[in-house]
């Protein structure tokens, strides 16, 4: 109950802070953008390649974009030394963190969910086509994109070069969720019915969940704690 | 440390070194051309034990980290660092062999297989867990977050390991019998692999404790070089 | 019970020692003023005291509690180097989070009135980014008294501020000591601890070499405890 | 010559501190190869479709590689306030501008000698048939590359949200200078001439080094003293 | 002429006005002390006098030439808020990069003098990353006065400095104002300052409401000046 409250006053201050300015909401969609013209001009998709890469590149621009979200989580604290103010008050690290995390899951949703009607336009691509199972990939592997970015953003807080380390580190951490989800993605948005086979992917996402969630829930309090 | 144990040291590694030579000697001389592959087969006796090793290096950083957050001493912190650079030292070499290999029978050095590309990504993680460390100023909260990363970084390791079970890959699935329950692999040669992994060990172990000492050293001079600061 | 305890207690960073051996009591209702060079280790046992850090050696007590214990930390009212509130909020949106993350009873009440104490209540909406640093150091104040702590772990809390800051802190201080709130707080500002302090602590290179009620020379001389100990 | 001395100076401080810890290099060189895995898996690349897109990848890599460099240009100057010492001294502006562009320049170079070789390894290109033109083309767009992030690096090192706003800002500013630098280098990895038609690109990066350069030159001053 | 002179100075912060219309002069020789509350602006204006700082209206100047003139800025020697010194580079390489840059002669031999003067020596091939707080802030003070400066700028320089550092900074400027130096500090120690200056300037909320020599009763009760304008 206590737990709860805690958590969900740690995710509200997040959310209203971040809504306040849209600061890294903005920067987090425009470079989504960016990072959709890049492509095309490196790329140069016909529709036979688009067919095969449409998942790829929607997780490599949600990727990239979300992790300027990730990144400001736990720098937000640094600012003023709040983070201090936060581990000495009396929420426990476990609820920061989920608080935390869960203030990133809803920017990162908004991010996609602004993202993927413009990469259609771009790239003239119905992605629509299975809505549900489309949903089904992107909120799993978006909590697994964010519960190793909120962790490792916590983890890298007080480094010299935050913005050095935090890409060379989740990036790689994330890869499992992100191949299985530009995997899955491809297929759903290409209106096929997923293969027997493939659904070892889906099942790497929720093992990949189940995982990261308790190891960051067990090691949160090491982290945070000198 | 003491005499007696630079002793056993020198002791190990000359045993290393002298199983290995004839390791060595074995595989070129005494074993016959594979019928498929020819000779390049027999790099398979340094690339399949480089990643056993690696990986027993990676697997005991692991535990050492887990041991260093419970316990709070530094000799575990000591101890992961050195394992996982020695670990990744032969990550390394796994790679290369696999790529001379790769090159000689597939043609191409590499190919996104996700055996491969794990392998890669694993290699990437642990030299990530270096760049972390110097990143890191203060020997305290050096090693307890790189113990943190260490953790989630053997994930890793075990999807390199299972990738051959999970997906379809161009690399080649199991040859040893503990993984496939035997008939793979012709006895004498799995013998002298499974030599060649435990000398390849040895060595390792040698190389951790003289990583560790050095560890050790260095830190001991950082605190020297502060006490120098204070005064 | 002592209010704070801390019993044999080391902290290295790495191998160097940057506290050692620290063993000292500070009793509820007291003011303890802890002195030191630069770089003797006021910092660090603070942040020990408050939790933030954890000793290799040694055991800490708050109220005779683990200090992340969660009813040592409701007891603690820290007050650090940085303010700990936040930008983008208002003076009254970061008050009200904390009264609410410390479960203060009628948080959005308490934190009005702890505007009004430190005199932000006519910019109570005003995002904490348009503040001078004396209003933000204010905030601070108001944003570590609000739940009425029965400890207070202050790191140089005069710092940087002008005369007026001071005496709002001295007063509140003041006042809590009066009701009963055990204080320590590090500080090179002689002049300004010694109004309150009614125990001395002095450290050098990470030892505690005095430990005492405060000699009746600091008041006039402030610095004679240094020339005491200094050179030990 | 006062002028150059100070360049030169300024110049060997950065790539001093930067080649002593050798941080934000190793970050940059480990992130381009967690960027070309991650490509990887987007375009599952067979044979036909590097060909097309060898160029495009490349400068992809360099350049989300390359910005962790500049990122860090000035962003070294914050931690105590350097910044502010290096202003007030009599180092002119330009050559302190230029000092720190040549240190980004020798970086973001070293940086890409060493990601072609594992580029041509991993994506089985052989990349090195024109090795000439391919210098001729890579040195003048790195130019480009490294004033455009010099310079908004300088801009941005005082903003609140500097790690947000940098990627949104610089690369979309420095998308003449990839794309050609894309273009030209797909036809040369690809060992062919370049048709006549595409000289333009050559000449378009030439003209935006040109021009950037004394943009940024006549208005460092400005963005330096507030 | 003047050694710093200011005249109708105006910055705006936004629509906020930090400084209002100040005029200063301050003439060789002299050492000033420019006191007020928080958020009176006298970071402001002292990083306008450095010129790190555009005013919008009024003209400044530095011995006769603009702060951005190049020898305006060889004579000056600044200390702010940060050490201005760099942790990846050693004592030594920090002090003769300076020494290049403000194209001192020798810079190597006069590195070393001030590694010494400030008691670094023995760390002198550390990286300053490693240092101590009140170690950095010995070299930062080293950084400042190794181009034998005429005119010195410092904010709130004695700042979390314990009794030692800040002796040794009052040295320096006591020899430094004796060889004819112009020395502009802001403060709140009072104390501090007021053993060093002989020229007060006080600021109200960005207006300059005293200019003059120090009146002798601030020797002993430093804050007379406040309460004399304080609230003006
Ligand atoms: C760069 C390329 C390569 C990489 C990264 C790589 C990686 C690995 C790894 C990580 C293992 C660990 C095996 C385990 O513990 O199960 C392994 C084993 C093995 N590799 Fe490779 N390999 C590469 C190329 C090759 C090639 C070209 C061949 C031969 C065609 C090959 C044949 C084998 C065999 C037979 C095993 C033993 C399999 C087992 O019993 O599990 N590898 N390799
Ligand atoms: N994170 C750290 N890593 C390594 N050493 C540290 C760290 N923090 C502090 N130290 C060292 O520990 C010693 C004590 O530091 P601390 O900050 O506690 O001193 P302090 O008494 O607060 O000094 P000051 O008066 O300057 O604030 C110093 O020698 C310092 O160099
Ligand atoms: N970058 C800025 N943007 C907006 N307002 C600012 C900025 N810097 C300062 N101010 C405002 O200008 C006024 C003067 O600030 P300044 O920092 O010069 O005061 P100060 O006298 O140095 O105060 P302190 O004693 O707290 O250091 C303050 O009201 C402050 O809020
Ligand atoms: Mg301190
Ligand atoms: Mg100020």
């Amino acid at each position: 109950m206590r737990f709860a409250r805690q958590t969900w006053t740690v995710a509200g201050k997040d959310l209203r802070s971040e809504l306040r300015t849209k600061e890294s909401l903005n920067a987090s969609i425009s470079f989504a953008v960016v990072i959709l013209v890049l492509f095309s001009f490196a790329v140069d998709p016909t529709a036979d390649q688009m067919r095969e890469m449409s998942g790829g590149l929607l997780w490599l621009v949600f990727s990239f974009a979300g992790a300027l979200i990730l990144n400001r989580s736990f720098a937000r604290e640094l600012g003023n030394d709040c983070l201090d103010a936060l581990v000495a008050s009396p929420v426990s690290p476990a609820a920061l963190f989920l608080g935390k995390a869960f203030a990133n899951y809803v920017l990162l949703l908004l991010v996609e969910l602004v993202t993927l009607p413009i990469f259609g336009v771009l790239y003239n691509t119905q992605w629509a086509r299975q809505p549900a199972m489309l949903a089904a990939v992107m909120l799993p592997a978006t909590w697994g994109m964010t519960v190793i970015g909120t962790i490792f953003s916590a983890l890298t807080v007080n480094l010299r070069m935050r913005e050095l380390m935090l890409p060379v580190i989740i990036y790689p951490m994330m890869i499992p969720v992100l191949m299985a989800a530009m995997r899955l993605s491809t297929i759903l948005i290409n209106g096929e019915a997923i293969p027997a086979d493939d659904w070892i992917w889906f099942k790497l996402i929720i093992g990949f969940d189940i995982i990261f969630t308790s190891l960051s829930l067990a090691l949160v309090e090491v982290v945070l704690v000198g | 440390m003491t005499n007696m144990g630079n002793n056993i040291l020198y002791v190990m590694g000359i045993v290393a070194g002298l199983w290995l030579a004839r390791n060595v000697h074995e595989i070129f001389l005494g074993l016959p051309d594979e019928a498929a592959q020819g000779a390049i087969y027999r790099i398979l006796f340094f690339h399949l034990p480089s990643w056993f090793t690696c990986f027993t290096a990676f697997l005991l950083a692991g535990v050492s980290s887990i041991l260093y957050l419970t316990k709070k001493n530094l000799v575990y912190d000591t101890f992961a660092v050195s394992a996982v650079e020695v670990g990744t030292v032969f990550t390394v070499v796994g790679l290369t062999t696999g790529s001379i290999w790769a090159r000689i029978i597939w043609g191409i050095w590499w190919t996104w297989d996700p055996r491969l590309t794990w392998a890669l990504i694993t290699c990437i993680i642990y030299a990530g867990y270096l760049m972390l460390r110097r990143a890191i100023d203060d020997p305290t909260a050096r090693a307890k977050n790189s113990a943190v990363l260490c953790i989630f970084a053997f994930a890793s390791v075990v999807i390199t390991y299972k990738a051959i079970d999970w997906w379809r890959t161009q690399h080649p699935g199991a040859v040893l019998s503990f993984r496939t329950g035997g008939g793979r692999m012709d006895p004498a040669m799995e013998s002298i692999l499974y030599q060649n992994f435990f000398a390849l060990l040895l060595l390792t172990s040698v190389l951790v404790v003289l990583r560790m000492r050095q560890e050790a050293m260095s830190r001991e001079i950082e605190g020297l070089r502060r006490h120098a600061h204070a005064l | 019970m002592s209010a704070v305890a801390a019993d044999g207690v080391w902290k290295y960073y790495g191998d160097f020692p940057a506290l050692r051996a620290i063993r000292l009591s500070v009793e509820q209702g007291e003011c303890l003023a802890l002195l030191g060079r630069n770089g003797s280790g006021k910092t660090t046992l603070i942040r020990i005291l408050a939790g933030l850090l954890g000793a290799q050696q040694g055991s800490v007590s708050i109220f005779g509690k683990d200090p992340r214990h969660s009813s040592a930390r409701e007891a603690m009212g820290m007050l650090g180097h940085g303010i700990g509130v936040y930008d983008e909020l208002s003076a009254y949106e970061n008050l009200l989070l904390f009264a609410n993350l410390y479960g203060v009873k009628n948080p959005g009440e308490c934190a009005r009135e702890w505007l009004q104490r430190t005199g932000l209540d006519h910019v109570a909406s005003s995002l904490v980014r348009e503040f001078s640093r004396g209003m933000r150091q204010r905030l601070a104040v108001a944003r570590a008294f609000l739940h009425r702590p029965s400890l207070f772990l202050l790191d140089e809390p005069f710092t940087a501020l002008d005369d007026r800051a001071i005496a709002l802190l001295q007063g509140l201080l003041l006042e809590a000591r009066e009701r009963g709130a055990t204080i320590i707080m590090s500080t090179h500002q002689l002049r300004e601890a010694m109004e309150l302090a009614t125990k001395v602590a002095l450290l050098n290179r990470g030892k505690l070499v005095f430990e005492g009620p405060r000699p009746a020379e600091m008041l006039q001389d402030p610095t004679w405890l240094y020339r005491q100990y200094g050179e030990g």
